[in-house]
């Protein structure tokens, strides 16, 4: 493979890769919170995208768009959350992860009803042109992807680390009960939580039916799970480590395909994961855990 | 606390009996459906991944069904669709056969896809209830027995001839291939076009494979712009198609996709918009309101008007197929199917919304002609209409 | 045999009964290995895949006889389990259960690419020779022997393990000689299982062997209440048969199963049998009465 | 001088850059209740697990019953004869009291997974056995009567003796007890001191780990006091009380 290629393919997988970070971070934060697996928030991906989808065919711009697909999916995850996880908050660890499988069946179910199986296209909203930088080619939509990405990635850090409730987040995230005990309001927390983790997923499923032009009910299956392996990749509970994550298996899954490999592609970023696992098991950027006794 | 637990308990075992109760106890026949029709049923998703070809095969059953009884049905019975959806998944398909097999269909349609086709291909044989593919394009589906068939159009009849048209009146002689990895109809295609493609002494100078799902193809289409070739033959099915073009397009190609039916679908172009324009598509059916004629025609207003949106070709064969066990019941005067099926092996140039259909010894159909359309202006139009010589 | 049976059940119930015999199967093997030793496995499906190609395989190019084909696909997939058990003694709890995830979708790959496996084309051409007789005697058989392994000083030793890994070591037992052990045999029912459905549907392919398979297989143990026996199968019957009780709802089928399962998992948090021992509940009801005065409430 | 059943020998014990233990020399005679006391953080209990092996000491020796044990597995320490009980008690919660105690007698006990599944006469007599010695146990810790209920239902006091019970169960050569009276009412803290007399007469060898200085003194004969993970001193009750340095350790750590 020669420079050009790679560098063209790096652009290709950062932007494939930025997509899964905006989907992985919702998995991380969750995750490091109240430890749940959500597998709804494929789903809230997928919602995101719809929504998006049918406020530009109002007419609107993207920008309306994706504001939009976000309060909407912000709204719908707080409401699953309150609905079918709060409840189960105390009990085993595996039962708000069949609770999150049962309601992301519904959702996939609700949408094919709603909208059909079929994958619908996405109305060009912006003019892509292409411009060559020096040895590479970048479209207007795949600047639009990685600006979009990172000012909210960037704004997602900053609230993390400068405001109150961010501070309560990661307070709750060491340690729930003695955050509770400290007066932080633990209910309130979670639910912004899952909000700030649907607002990313939002985005990043209106870019991506923008991106690649299509949206269908079943398309949060896959990059939910490949958002999730980014997230572990990465460390999960980890924000930093969802992006790097995130960006690791774009760029690994896109030069693995350069390279041949691609009907064996899954089965890379897959081997990925478990070779983390194996050598650092929590993740790139994520706190290894020391064993109590 | 003891108690509630216990009461609990003794509610869930009951349940439990219960549960099988209704799954054992009424044993019988019981379906509910009066006895004075003739039921063909319908086997295919209607939701999960195959949904998209289930629901149209469904649609273009309905039409048949409505068609024939609004002509005073079939030996003087009404004709019923018993409809069920195996949610795309194979252990669903074998319950849904068995289902529609104890309802007392005469006939099955479906399934859309070869995999379960096979499945419920066995079961239908085993049971003596015929079975009719409105989709399945794979290796070894007739074979399974006598009962099976199916109406769509063989790719190893199509590729050659396709082939053949690229090589002599477009000019091809260097070809990219793109299979869809995960995809059994694509695998399938591209093993029949690497035949063709030799026979007709073509080049394939790049290969590359995606999988079904795929939303991203920027690596495959820059490993291919690193070759020089006329044209891409791309097996897999419509999204990733009209996708994969795009991306095409994006990185500043300018050559044109020739694809089986798997393309064929009006979101081909919706989600590859300009960028599939000049990609080409063969098929059986062509719905293409201004160039059909007759029957065609009439099925595709019909649908039209009935379901808003133009049948794909799903929707044609499901009607067809409905129509060929019809007239196969005619003919053999019976809706047994140990005697249908004898007539219906002897179907020739029969003229179906879908082509002309005749079974050869094999079984297997002979569609012709193949159509293959174009992408202009964000619609079909037929490129050329290629006889298929037996 | 089926012929037989035909006579009196309809073909469609004894098509789910069969269907519902090999996922017992399965989920008894998952119960062993998530239920009873804790070890979390979101990669299941990919063990009954072994299972199915490689019984199927067997049968198909070395004809050999059914029972021995179910036998060594149960090997098979009991030889995968010993290979995902190893990574048991680094990782536990969700990481464990996200490397058999990705295990599972790696396998799945690896079929979807093979030659013999027929690829994403699927296996065809496999001989039906499974029948209800065969699945409900195998399905007692696992009942059985999960039964015995749970009280034994193997079981003793699995739940241990699940409780308490440090403190069991401390006690003698060598934890990862048990977990993957309890891999083994888990994955041994899911390898018996897989045969069975191979020769059932007479046709494979990897598709149905997801990380969707495997979460619906995780699914089953959990509602039914993790770590018995009795919860496993009261699980794995209700989310069996309910898509099929369900059909009178047509397109909302799925819809009500998602809402099903949140509902039963919101009323019954630890399953529907969790926290309920059945065999105390048995021995209480026979002398109930002196129980409620003498024994203070408790369970 | 009775034999020396444990003996540790400069075993130092650092956790990234932090000394837990150092340079600690301790022998454990046969026969006697030997305790281990400090202050909050003197590393009592990292010098459990270094000895059952859940820790690898960073350097230094461990030697039991002569043989060098520093380098073995939890499991392979059990089965060499040493039980022990947890701090903050780790019961296999959602199993029965009984089946608690059978897993205590897991490597007394041989049959395999086909014995299991064949159940035959073998089987059953030694799982016959273990039954009763495993009542046995119970029945020495006063809990015969819960043998049926989940661990996790029971008071605090009884999951102390329970694990005592799980331990004891292992017919171990050497039992250590990490702060066994912790939480514990006065009458109860008795009642444990008379078993762990009894446990002692019964030939196992007590090493304990304790808060409670008037508990400690009561029962053991021979004290060792850490302090920072350094030992501060060893001897008798008498000794270690008038012993300037153990003051020291205690207020000074008080009032500093």
């Amino acid at each position: 493979m020669d420079l050009q290629t790679l560098l063209q393919q790096m652009i290709n997988g950062i932007t494939l890769g930025s997509t899964y970070a905006l989907i992985a971070l919702g998995y991380t934060m969750v995750y490091g919170i109240i430890k749940l697996i959500n597998f709804a928030h494929g789903d809230v991906y997928m919602l995101g995208a719809f929504v998006g989808l049918a406020v530009v065919l109002m007419g609107a711009n993207i920008w309306l768009a994706i504001f939009v697909a976000m309060l909407a999916c912000l709204c719908v995850a707080v409401t699953i959350e309150r609905v079918a996880y709060r409840p189960l908050r105390s009990s085993i660890r595996l039962a708000p992860l069949i609770s999150s499988i049962g309601v992301s069946i519904f959702l996939q179910t609700l949408m094919t009803l709603l909208k059909g199986p079929q994958p619908v296209g996405f109305p060009q909203v912006v003019t892509n042109t292409i411009y060559t930088v020096g040895l590479v080619k970048i479209s207007t939509v795949q600047i639009i992807i990685l600006v979009v990405a990172a000012v909210l990635m960037i704004g997602l850090q900053l609230v993390i680390k400068r405001t109150k409730m961010g501070k309560a987040m990661r307070a709750t995230s060491e340690d729930l009960r003695t955050a509770s005990l400290m007066g932080i309001n633990v209910n309130a927390v979670i639910s912004f939580t899952f909000a700030l983790g649907a607002v990313m997923a939002a985005a990043g499923g209106v870019l991506v039916g923008m991106y690649f032009n299509s949206v269908f009910p079943l398309m949060g299956v896959m990059a939910g799970l490949k958002a999730f392996c980014a997230a572990v990749v990465g460390g999960i509970g980890s924000v930093p480590g969802a992006v790097l994550g995130g960006l690791f298996l774009g760029v690994a899954e896109v030069l693995g395909v350069a390279a041949g490999l691609g009907s064996y592609r899954d089965a890379i970023a897959f081997g990925l994961l478990i070779l983390v696992l194996l050598f650092r098991p929590s993740g790139l950027l994520g706190q290894p855990e020391q064993r109590k006794v | 606390m003891y108690r509630k637990t216990k009461l609990t308990a003794v509610a869930v075992i009951v349940t439990l009996l219960f549960l099988f109760g209704i799954i054992t106890g009424c044993g019988g026949g019981n379906t509910g459906v009066q006895e004075d029709t003739i039921k063909i049923g319908f086997l295919g998703a209607k939701t999960g991944g195959h949904a998209a070809y289930g629901i149209p095969t469904l649609n273009g059953m309905k039409l048949a069904v409505e068609d024939i009884n609004a002509a005073g049905g079939l030996l003087g019975q009404q004709v019923v669709i018993i409809e069920d959806d195996h949610r795309s998944q194979s252990s669903e398909g074998a319950t849904v056969t068995q289902k529609l097999i104890t309802q007392g269909v005469v006939a099955i349609v479906g399934d859309p896809t070869t995999g379960i086709t096979k499945i419920a291909a066995e079961i239908a044989q085993g049971a003596g209830v015929v079975l009719v593919s409105a989709g399945a394009v794979g290796e070894g589906v007739v074979e399974i027995g006598d009962y099976i068939y199916r109406d769509t159009l063989l790719d190893k009849l199509a590729a050659p001839v396709v082939t053949k048209y690229l090589k002599e009146e477009l000019g091809w002689e260097k070809v990219a291939l793109v299979t869809s990895t995960n995809n059994d109809y694509s695998v399938g295609l591209s093993e029949l076009f690497r035949t063709s493609l030799d026979e007709y002494g073509m080049e394939i100078v790049a290969e590359q494979s995606i999988q079904d799902g795929d939303q991203n193809f920027s690596a495959q289409v820059t490993a291919l712009s690193k070759k020089e070739f006329d044209g891409i033959i791309f097996t897999g099915y419509y999204t990733e198609g009209g996708l994969f073009m795009k991306e095409v397009r994006a990185q500043g190609l300018d050559q044109v996709m020739v694809g089986g039916d798997g393309l064929l679908a009006s979101v081909l172009w919706e989600l590859g918009e300009d960028a599939v324009e000049g990609s080409m598509v063969y098929t059986g059916f062509a719905a293409d309101p201004e160039g059909a004629t007759g029957k065609t025609l009439e099925f595709i207003n019909k649908y039209q008007e009935k379901y808003g949106e133009l049948p794909d070709m799903f929707a044609a064969q499901g009607y067809d197929a409905v129509m060929l066990i019809a007239d196969a019941i005619k003919a053999a005067e019976s809706a047994d199917p140990a005697k249908f099926k004898e007539t219906l092996r002897q179907t020739t140039n029969w003229e179906g919304v879908s082509g002309t259909i005749t079974f050869g010894p094999d079984r297997e159909p002979i569609k012709s002609p193949v159509y293959l359309l174009e992408v202009k202006d964000g619609g079909w139009a037929i490129k050329a209409v290629l006889p298929v010589e037996i | 045999m089926d012929d037989f049976l035909k006579q009196f059940i309809n073909p469609y119930y004894l098509q789910v009964l069969m269907l519902l015999g090999i996922y017992l199967i399965a989920a008894l093997g998952l119960h062993l290995i998530t239920g009873v030793t804790g070890q979390l496995s979101f990669g299941h499906a990919a063990f009954l895949s072994v299972g199915a190609y490689g019984a199927a395989l067997l049968n198909i190019h070395l004809d050999l006889p059914f029972l021995l084909c179910l036998l060594a696909g149960g090997l098979l997939a009991a030889l995968a389990g010993v290979f995902v058990g190893f990574p048991s003694m680094r990782l536990s709890g969700d990481y464990l259960g996200i490397a058999t995830l990705g295990f599972c979708e790696i396998i799945r790959v690896v079929f979807m690419n093979l030659e013999i496996t027929g690829g994403a084309r699927g296996l065809a051409g496999i001989p039906r020779e499974t029948n209800l007789l065969t699945v409900y005697i195998l399905v007692i058989l696992t009942i059985v022997t999960i039964y015995r392994l749970q009280n034994s000083r193997f079981g003793r030793a699995l739940v241990a393990i699940r409780e308490d890994e440090i403190a069991a070591e401390c006690m003698g037992i060598r934890s990862i000689w048990y977990k993957v052990g309890a891999f083994a045999i888990g994955s041994f029912c899911a390898g018996v299982a897989g045969g069975l459905y191979a020769h059932m549907l007479q046709y494979l392919n990897p598709a149905d062997f997801g990380f969707v398979r495997s979460f619906e297989l995780l699914c089953f143990i959990v509602l039914g209440g993790l770590g018995s026996i009795s919860g496993a199968i009261l699980g794995t019957t209700i989310l069996t048969l309910a898509p099929e009780m369900l059909r009178f709802s047509a397109e909302y089928r799925m819809m009500m199963y998602g809402t099903l399962m949140v509902a039963m998992m919101i009323f019954r948090p630890r399953g529907l049998l969790g926290g309920v021992d059945l065999r105390r509940l048995i021995r209480s009801s026979f002398r109930s009465r002196d129980r409620d005065t003498t024994t203070p409430a408790g369970g | 001088m009775s034999e020396v059943l444990l003996e540790l020998h400069g075993v130092t014990v650092r956790f990234d850059g932090l000394t837990a233990v150092h340079e600690l020399d301790l022998n454990i005679e046969r026969g006697m209740i030997r305790a281990l006391i400090g202050p909050n953080g003197a590393g009592k209990s990292t010098v459990f697990n270094v000895v059952t092996g859940i820790f690898r000491p960073s350097s230094g020796s461990i030697r039991f019953r002569g043989e060098e044990i520093s380098r073995l597995n939890p499991y392979h320490i059990a089965a060499r004869g040493i039980a022990r009980t947890f701090q903050n008690i780790r019961l296999f919660k959602n199993a029965s009291v009984l089946d608690n105690v059978k897993v205590g007698r897991h490597y007394r006990c041989r049959s395999n997974i086909w014995d299991a599944l064949l159940r035959l006469p073998g089987f059953k007599a030694e799982e016959r056995q273990t039954a009763e010695a495993s009542l046995e146990v119970l029945e020495l810790v006063g809990l015969a009567h819960k043998k049926h209920e989940l661990a996790m239902n029971l008071s605090y006091g009884e999951q102390r003796r329970l694990e005592i019970a799980r331990g004891l169960a292992s017919n171990p050569v050497l039992l250590l007890l990490d702060e066994p009276a912790a939480g514990m009412n006065p009458q109860e803290k008795k009642n444990l001191m008379r078993l762990i007399q009894d446990i002692r007469d019964r030939g196992v060898t007590v090493f304990l780990v304790e808060h409670d200085m008037k508990f400690v003194m009561a029962l053991s004969e021979k004290i060792t006091v850490l302090d920072y993970g350094r030992k501060v001193c060893t001897g008798s009750p008498t000794e270690v009380r008038s012993d300037p340095r153990v003051i020291e350790a205690y207020l000074g750590k008080e009032v500093g």
